[in-house]
């Protein structure tokens, strides 16, 4: 597999390290129900078909990658580097 | 027809006219008892437990493809029971008791070779944690054994036990562990159930589940609207996607797992053995080839067909230790989609949906599981409630803290 | 033994470099280019193997990769490997080879009694028997079934050859040398394009080296030849023959394998055996050709039968005639062109059978129209064949030709099924899921100007697609035989039981009609249940007349029957090519610390550690790990030690957010700690385990130095990079990982400081100015030094920091100083032993399931401020009162010796698993002490201090009596690490 | 920042990671001619680590033209300005590096011209520099590396971070006939004994 960095260009797999759905999202530091930290630690949608998820692009720029990809036929369809995305969530939070 | 010796040579001078489907392919009826979703062996022994156990035999067994094709048919087919933690090794002893009886309950020849399951350690601290391991066994009544090297050495001459990277320290001997003929456990059960009067019905694949009020009612499938009362899933690799079907999430994702199979050659290797310094595990299949297999390729996939990456990884630890091995062949290699569970551990369980029974998160380990699993998944289902040897594989273990983490590697699934 | 079968004449062989070689023993001489079986063949050798299961002579069918029956054990010794198609082994001088599964030859091989016994052992048998006695399956009936089974043998013995990878990268790869890639290569290598071109053979050409083609008026491997020149000479291609493209994975990335070394009885100095490829491919055009298939008849695995293209291939590419008196049967237009070659090849034709109706082109040959082969005649290799009509023929050789199969085998590897189109009556690649294009035969362009045409198009299209301006190579003209006109025909019924479709696998006609009967009716549950398609050519020949048979027997098309998967590799890979440099101890990297051969020269005994080799100890003369380190932990804790403790992660954090960073990855509390000093922090995985601990040290305002242990601290790293990238951008913190930069030895012992203070002599290291966790930069000569009062053995101690190179000098500076004290060098296992004296923990303790409270920190968890793992560590099974606590214990005998791994059971009790308690995690013989002591978890524990339980050990055969008490063995008030 | 030392250590031997296992000579193939590949361990450059902080990539930017007049290189590529060189070598991250002087030297070069821009670490010994030269240097990275090493692809000044065989490297094409591999010094025994093993079949040279 080839996995597209938004540094580095299409680099192979085997540079990088998977962690899975970058859906997920970490609930507020104040938040005490433990509902919603369980969930974001252990349920997953875990589609057939889309799927976005981060890569770490160890063996390269190191950056957290959330890297969009059909999880039946393994087209990757683009990337964006995590950060800017959480940036770009928080901006508009 | 009974299988028999008799019953073979007999037909041989017959010309093997008259043996009978192995199992019938009926037209599905509108309604069942109970549903069983997956033909793989976990359904097939659902639902051959259910009828032999329980006497329920209005039962169907939906299969999406052909029955056998999933993980059933593409493992690596190694059987064993040993496990740490008590949740796991009282549900795995169970198994493996019954399959020590297997080939004779289902009058199928299902070949289960307890040839030994050898664990090599490469550090001591790796042999402390596998007394720890052996003890456990020990503690629950199974068999468990702490080799040292030069014992290993005897045992498995065609290691390199002195150039390897992560010398060999000792190992745990399960000796009443194997492997058995996978596709044979599938269409046992299959043959087993069908006997009892189970339908079983191929290219037959649940689109949707049926609820209301809070219970479920029926599926749709390619084949029509099937209505039941009780609907138990074992789906392995699809499981999340039939459980959205009834609203529900779970801590599972879905993995790719490569297996590989060398050219067959006289036998090099008589135990199943295992390296923990590369998630590696071989064998050699009756026919000849070598059986191994290794982690998973990493990624979430629906997709039974891997990268080179795992492959490479998973030959250069047999080349680790197997040098031997470097100038035989490799002749196909495949994968499987498997249900990754957060703690490593399945499920056997009710759900919040009434009549909606779970069996899944099977990970890399549910082949050896497969008549234990059928036989409690069938309690479970048939009383609605769970037996001891499914009673610590509860779903709301994630949310109480009761994990079963063997690999300890936490709720990252693609690192048990 | 002289060439009978060798033709005067023709063939692309060299007459004059004669090879030498043996075969079962006996010596024969070939030519250089020819395969092994032409050379076998030209020495008149056909019986060449024994079939796997009824043990029936076999010879050689194809004259290519696809070989079901022609394997040889190839080399003798270590280099012996199993199963070789002849028809792919290039032959060399000084070759050996013999013939396999066979007892105790192949002429004469008493297994073929199970040819006798072939009525019971039909598909599947052994799922109806050899069940009673059920204690008889393994030790007996299973020991015969492996013994039978399997065709070579293993060579035994570590392989001795090396191999390597390789990764390639290119605009276009073209599989297959054929006319089809040939254009393709020519036209998109003139435009520019990066293109490589993969041939399994030894030369480019495919078709045009066997088959009578004239290209330009001259004989196509004319033309092939200076195709292959010009692709040579253009600076942006690169021809790779002998090289198989075996997987087409993901986004066009694909596995080839070159075999560098085969060429010779051993790989040339220097050289590797095999090098694997990953080629990552802009575009993919796969020429890969079509292979042709049988007609299944009685008796159709006698030696003397095989494939039509094969014989045309053995007269024109190696000039050798493969029998003398030759029956050609087929159901195509084939049949005629092979007649013809054959006949130019010497070989008297006695007929030619043709099943159609009626032929499309008059013949010279006796033609048998509208007849069939019903069954070949003959022992131990074909001398005749008999027609539906009764008519008998004398022959050695039977050719047959039942139509072509395109190589859909790559192109289906990405997931697509191929299509039945039934104008070909074959198997066409289906719609491509990447940047692929088959043309040629592959895509069922059978006729070499469509195979040139196609490929030149494809050729162009793909170097456009990478932003080349391509434009068509001039295509030479193509004059070949009439191909084609086929009506298919997959068997002809007789006797179904030796009726062989799978030849390697001996699955016949009837097994796959048991198996449809049955019920083991779809085409997998056929393949499964017979193992046809299932041997090393993976059914090449066999599978497409296998699931024809079968459609018949159900009575369906063959489409709706559909093929098997087709899987990676397209022909077998050596196992060794795959791990390549990474073997043995190559499996993994190693790493070393800047103090590693300062160890070795001063006699330090290594172990692994990870990826690491650590200092385990350093004995001396005659000692064992066990009395070295004994020594080192008394010389220790009496006066002085000194320890490498390099290996441990060191993360330098700078900004103003570092304070808050650490307040969220760690449990603990940072808000407070001042410069110049050092805190022990403890991180959790965010579901409340713990993940790794280690100090931090404020070395400036806004500058921290964090620790790490060892094994995790490359996962740390990528942790601290997912918190700060994913989940807190909004700090503003740099980190870097400086672990390498710097070489730490630990000094610890009474006499530590007085060490020091030698090394430091302007520096003020009174407990006042520099007192426990202080932290510091100092001048050491010259150099930037860091200095730590931390220890893990719980003596006075300090950490000393320099930059990794000066590590062995400072290393000898810190000796040198110590020496007034008898200062002594301790290993991994000093340190060990000491941290379990002292009650700390390491991840033998902390091993993935323990909870800060568990482990006895749950004083350490804040509860005023959100930090990863905060939350979920408050789940209601992590407070049970059975929970497992960590303790100490120690041998209420003190002669016994405890062991990690053994379980804590209440005393009076069975050993049984609900009594089950806890665990020792780490055991140690202590010196300080005298007897054994231990860490471990047990229920409930912290509240059990005096109780005495048992340590069970099944799986050592020991039980001993311990005692549980507070995990701080040595020094529990900290006096001497506070002195 | 502290000063950096004024002393030299010349009181302290200096050890190297690859140390007598890359002793000088010529080895592997060598009826071909001149070895294909040289080798050389290079101990006499300073380098550090220059991670930029949150929203200072501007100034950061503008403060490197001022004090050495070297533009910020983007993903991939260096820029050189004397005797000083800046590689890109990850997110928000490059590697200062510099010829004639010693890395507390080169450190406190950048803290005086970089401020609070950027978080800087010496690297000098951290991290290990294996110069290539010869004709086939490329043949031999790509048997490690996936990355595409055609001139196309990475050509002159180009810089940057992959694997090679399961290591973590950074790779700076110097020039035409050299290559520079920079890696943490724990592994650069094991990766010269790789790429030594793999320079075997073109003969390659060790100079010290
Ligand atoms: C490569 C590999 C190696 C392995 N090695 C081992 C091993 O050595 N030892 C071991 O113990 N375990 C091993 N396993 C795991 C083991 O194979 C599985 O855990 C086990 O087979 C899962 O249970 P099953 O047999 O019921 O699953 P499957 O055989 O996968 O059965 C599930 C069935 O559900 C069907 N299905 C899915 N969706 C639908 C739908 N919507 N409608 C109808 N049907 C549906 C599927 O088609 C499939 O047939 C391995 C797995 C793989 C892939
Ligand atoms: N008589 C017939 O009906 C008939 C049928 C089919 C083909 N042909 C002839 O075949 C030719 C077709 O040309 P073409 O170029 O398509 O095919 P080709 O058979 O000439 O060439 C295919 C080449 O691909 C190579 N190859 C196959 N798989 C490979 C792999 N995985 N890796 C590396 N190499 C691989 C083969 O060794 C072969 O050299 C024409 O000349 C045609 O006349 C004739
Ligand atoms: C234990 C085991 C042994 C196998 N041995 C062989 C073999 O000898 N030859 C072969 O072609 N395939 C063998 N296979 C692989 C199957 O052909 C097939 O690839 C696998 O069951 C997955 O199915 P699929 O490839 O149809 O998806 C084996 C599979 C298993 C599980
Ligand atoms: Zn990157």
């Amino acid at each position: 597999m080839r996995i597209p960095c938004p540094l580095c260009g299409d680099r192979d797999s085997g540079e990088f390290t998977y962690l899975g759905d970058a859906t997920v999202r970490r609930p507020p530091a104040d938040e005490t129900d433990l509902e919603p930290w369980f969930e974001f630690v252990y349920l997953r949608d875990n589609p057939k078909g889309w799927h976005k998820e981060l890569w770490h692009h160890g063996q390269g720029c190191r950056a957290w990658v959330a890297v969009e990809r059909d999880t039946l036929t393994h087209e990757v369809f683009g990337s964006q580097l995590a950060r800017e995305r959480a940036i770009a969530e928080d901006e508009r939070a | 027809m009974r299988y028999s010796i008799g019953r073979l040579l007999h037909q041989a001078l017959r010309g093997h006219r008259d043996w009978p489907e192995a199992w019938r392919s009926p037209e599905p009826k509108a309604e069942y008892d109970v549903i069983i979703v997956g033909g793989g062996g976990h359904g097939l022994a659902t639902a051959f437990y259910l009828a032999k156990v329980h006497g329920i035999t209005n039962v169907a067994v939906l299969e999406k493809g052909y029955l056998g094709g999933g993980n059933v048919g593409r493992n690596t087919t190694i059987v064993r029971a040993n496990y740490m933690l008590p949740g796991n090794e009282r549900f795995y002893a169970h198994s493996l008791k019954l399959w020590e009886s297997l080939s004779q309950e289902l009058n199928f020849n299902v070949m289960f070779s307890q040839r030994g399951v050898l664990n090599l350690a490469h550090s001591d601290a790796q042999v402390d944690a596998f007394a720890r391991r052996g003890n456990s066994m020990r503690l629950h009544g199974e068999d468990a054994e702490l080799l040292d090297p030069e014992e290993i050495r005897r045992m498995v001459p065609c290691l390199d036990l002195d150039n390897a990277r992560f010398p060999v320290y000792g190992g745990l001997l399960q000796r009443r562990a194997g492997n058995a003929r996978h596709d044979a456990v599938a269409w046992g059960f299959a043959r087993g159930a069908d006997r009892l009067g189970v339908d079983i019905i191929e290219n037959c694949e649940v689109t949707s589940i049926h609820r209301e009020g809070g219970r479920v009612t029926g599926v749709d499938t390619t084949r029509g609207a099937i209505k039941a009362a009780k609907i138990g899933l074992a789906v392995a690799g699809h499981t999340s996607k039939l459980a959205e079907m009834a609203g529900l999430r779970l801590p599972i994702e879905s993995h790719l797992l490569q297996a590989f199979v060398s050219e067959a050659v006289k036998p090099v290797i008589d135990q199943v053995v295992t390296f923990a310094a590369g998630h590696f595990y071989i064998s050699q299949s009756d026919k000849g080839g070598l059986v191994f297999g290794a982690s998973l390729d990493g990624y979430n996939s629906y997709a039974a067909r891997g990268n080179l990456p795992a492959v490479e990884h998973t030959i250069e630890a047999a080349m680790s230790l197997m040098p031997v091995v470097g100038r035989l062949r490799l002749l196909r290699h495949w994968g499987g989609i498997m249900d990754m569970s957060m703690d490593g551990s399945p499920i056997i369980d009710k759900t919040p949906v009434e009549g909606l029974y779970l069996n899944g998160g099977w990970c890399y380990g549910g082949f050896k599981a497969t008549p234990g699993s059928g036989w409690s998944f069938a309690y479970t289902i048939a009383r609605d409630e769970v037996h001891e040897t499914n009673s610590g594989l509860r779903l709301d273990r994630f949310r109480s803290g009761h994990l079963l983490d063997e690999e300890a590697s936490g709720p990252v699934p693609n690192l048990h | 033994m002289s060439q009978d079968f060798r033709l005067a004449e023709g063939g692309l062989i060299d007459r004059e470099r004669h090879l030498h070689f043996k075969f079962d023993g006996r010596r024969y001489t070939g030519f250089a280019g020819d395969s092994l079986a032409a050379a076998l063949l030209a020495n008149g050798v056909r019986l060449v193997g024994r079939s796997f299961k009824y043990h029936r002579p076999r010879g050689v069918v194809t004259c290519g990769s696809n070989e079901p029956n022609a394997l040889v054990e190839l080399r003798t010794g270590a280099r012996k490997a199993p199963n070789m198609p002849a028809t792919t082994i290039e032959l060399y001088e000084g070759l050996v080879a013999s013939s396999q599964n066979r007892w105790p030859s192949v002429n004469f091989d008493l297994l073929s009694v199970n040819n006798i016994l072939a009525p019971v052992f039909v598909a599947g048998f052994y799922y109806k028997t050899f069940m009673w006695p059920a204690s008889w399956w393994e030790p007996v009936y299973e020991r015969f079934i492996r013994r039978a089974a399997g065709l070579g043998r293993a060579s035994g013995a570590p392989d001795p050859d090396r191999y390597e990878r390789a990764n390639l990268h290119c605009d276009v790869l073209v599989v297959g040398g054929g006319p089809a890639g040939l254009a393709a290569a020519l036209t998109a290598g003139r435009a520019g394009a990066r293109v490589v071109i993969c041939d399994e053979g030894p030369r480019l050409g495919g078709s045009l080296l066997s088959e009578r083609i004239r290209l330009n008026g001259e004989a196509g491997w004319r033309w092939a030849g200076e195709a292959a020149l010009e692709l040579a000479g253009l600076p942006n291609v690169r021809v790779m023959t002998g090289t198989t493209v075996f997987g087409y994975y993901d986004h066009n990335t694909l596995g080839a394998v070159e075999r560098v070394g085969e060429k010779g009885p051993r790989p040339p100095e220097h050289m590797p055996r095999e090098r694997m490829w990953h080629i990552d491919a802009g575009q993919v055009v796969i020429a890969a050709g079509a292979l042709e298939r049988p007609i299944v008849f009685t008796n159709n695995d006698l030696p003397g039968v095989m494939l039509a293209s094969a014989a045309r291939g053995y007269v024109n590419r190696y000039a050798v005639r493969p029998g003398s008196r030759a029956v050609v049967f087929g159901n195509n237009e084939d049949i005629y062109a092979t007649a013809d070659d054959l006949t130019a090849g010497g070989v008297e034709v006695v007929g030619v059978v043709d099943s159609r109706a009626k032929a499309a082109q008059s013949s010279s040959h006796p033609v048998y129209q509208a007849q069939r082969v019903v069954r070949a005649l003959g022992w131990r290799s074909v001398t005749g064949v008999e027609l539906g009509d009764g008519t008998k023929l004398n022959c050695d050789l039977v050719a047959v030709a039942g139509g072509w199969n395109p190589a859909v085998h790559l192109s289906s590897q990405t997931g697509v099924r191929p299509v039945w189109n039934s104008e070909a009556a074959a198997f066409l690649p289906g719609e491509p899921r990447q940047a692929e294009a088959s043309v040629g035969a592959a895509a069922g362009y059978f006729a070499t100007s469509d195979a040139l045409d196609t490929g030149a198009a494809a050729g162009k299209a793909a170097a456009e697609a990478r932003g080349r301006k391509a434009k068509i190579a001039d295509l030479p003209v193509a004059e070949e035989p009439r191909h084609g006109g086929l009506e298919a025909l997959w068997y002809v019924p007789g006797r179904d039981k030796r009726s062989f479709i799978d030849l390697q696998h001996d699955v016949t006609v009837s097994d796959v009609k048991l198996a449809e009967r049955e019920g083991y009716r779809s085409v997998e549950h056929m393949k499964r249940y017979t193992t046809l398609g299932m041997a090393t050519d993976q059914g090449k020949t066999a599978n497409i007349p296998g699931l024809a048979i079968l459609a018949e027997a159900r009575g369906q098309d063959i489409p709706e029957v559909g093929t098997t998967v087709f899987r990676p590799p397209y022909t077998p890979v050596s196992l060794g090519v795959f791990a390549g440099y990474n073997r043995q101890q190559n499996f993994q990297p190693v790493r070393r610390s800047p103090l590693h051969e300062w160890g070795e020269a001063h006699g330090a005994v290594f172990m692994e550690a990870g990826p690491w080799m650590r200092i385990q100890a350093f004995p001396r003369d005659g000692e064992d790990i066990m009395a070295a380190t004994n020594r080192e932990v008394e010389a220790t804790r009496r006066s002085v030690g000194m320890c490498d403790v390099s290996t441990l992660g060191r993360i330098d954090l700078q900004g103003p957010d570092v304070a808050e960073f650490l307040n969220r990855l760690y449990c603990n509390g940072w808000k407070t700690l001042p410069v110049g000093k050092a805190r022990y922090g403890l991180m959790l995985r965010e579901d409340g385990i713990v993940f790794d601990d280690g100090t931090t040290s404020r070395l400036g305002e806004n500058h921290y130095l964090m620790t790490t242990t060892t094994g995790q601290a490359p996962l740390v790293m990528t942790h601290m990079e997912y918190c700060h990238q994913v989940l807190w951008p909004e700090l503003d913190v740099t980190f870097v990982s400086v672990s390498d930069q710097w070489a730490g030895v630990a000094v610890a012992g009474p006499k530590s400081r007085a060490v020091l203070q030698k090394v430091f002599p302007e520096a003020d290291l009174s407990n006042e100015a520099f007192p426990f966790l202080a932290a510091g930069e100092f001048d050491l000569g010259g150099l930037p030094a860091r200095l730590f009062r931390i220890t893990f053995s719980g003596e006075l101690g300090y950490e000393l920091n320099v930059p990794a190179d000066y590590g062995p000098a400072v290393a000898d500076m810190i000796l040198e100083a110590g020496e007034e004290f008898g200062i002594t060098p301790y290993g991994l296992e000093a340190l060990d032993v000491m941290r379990i004296e002292k009650g700390h923990v390491t991840h033998a303790d902390l091993d993935g399931r323990v909870t800060a409270a568990d482990a006895g920190f749950g004083k350490m968890m804040s509860t005023k401020k959100d930090y990863i793992g905060r939350r979920l560590a408050e789940r209601p099974a992590f407070s049970e009162a059975r929970r497992p606590r960590f303790v100490g214990l120690r041998p209420v005998d003190r002669n016994s010796r405890l062991h990690a791994g053994a379980h804590l059971l209440p005393q009076g009790t069975t050993d049984s698993i609900e009594h089950d308690e806890g665990y020792i995690s780490s055991a140690a013989y202590s010196p300080t002490l005298g007897h054994w002591i231990a860490l471990g978890f047990l229920a409930n524990g912290h509240e059990r201090l005096g109780e005495v339980v048992r340590m069970v050990d099944l799986v050592r055969g020991l039980e001993v009596p311990v005692e549980v008490v507070s995990q701080h063995f040595v020094d529990p008030e900290g006096e001497r690490q506070n002195a | 920042m502290p000063e950096p030392a004024r002393q030299k250590p010349s009181q302290f031997q200096r050890s190297t990671p690859l140390g007598t296992v890359a002793a000088p000579g010529t080895y592997g193939r060598t009826d071909a001619g001149a070895p294909g590949v040289i080798f050389r361990e290079r101990r006499d450059i300073a380098l550090a680590s220059v991670v930029c902080h949150r929203k200072r990539q501007e100034a950061l930017s503008q403060a490197l033209t001022e004090s050495f007049g070297l533009d910020l290189p983007g993903p991939g590529r260096s820029a050189t300005a004397g005797d000083l060189s800046l590689l890109f070598a990850g997110l928000d991250r490059w590697t200062a590096v510099s010829e004639g002087e010693d890395g507390p030297a080169l450190l406190h070069r950048l803290a005086e011209a970089l401020g609070d821009t950027a978080g800087l670490a010496d690297q000098s010994h951290g991290l290990c520099v294996i110069e290539m030269r010869g004709p086939r240097i490329l043949d031999v990275l790509a048997k490690g590396t996936a990355a595409d090493m055609h001139p196309d692809a990475f050509p002159v000044g180009a810089s940057i971070a992959t694997g090679i065989n399961h290591l973590a490297v950074h790779l700076w094409r110097q020039d035409e006939a050299c290559v520079r591999i920079t890696l943490l010094r724990s592994f650069a025994r094991d990766l010269f004994e790789f790429l030594a093993t793999m320079s075997l079949e073109y003969g390659y040279g060790v100079e010290s």
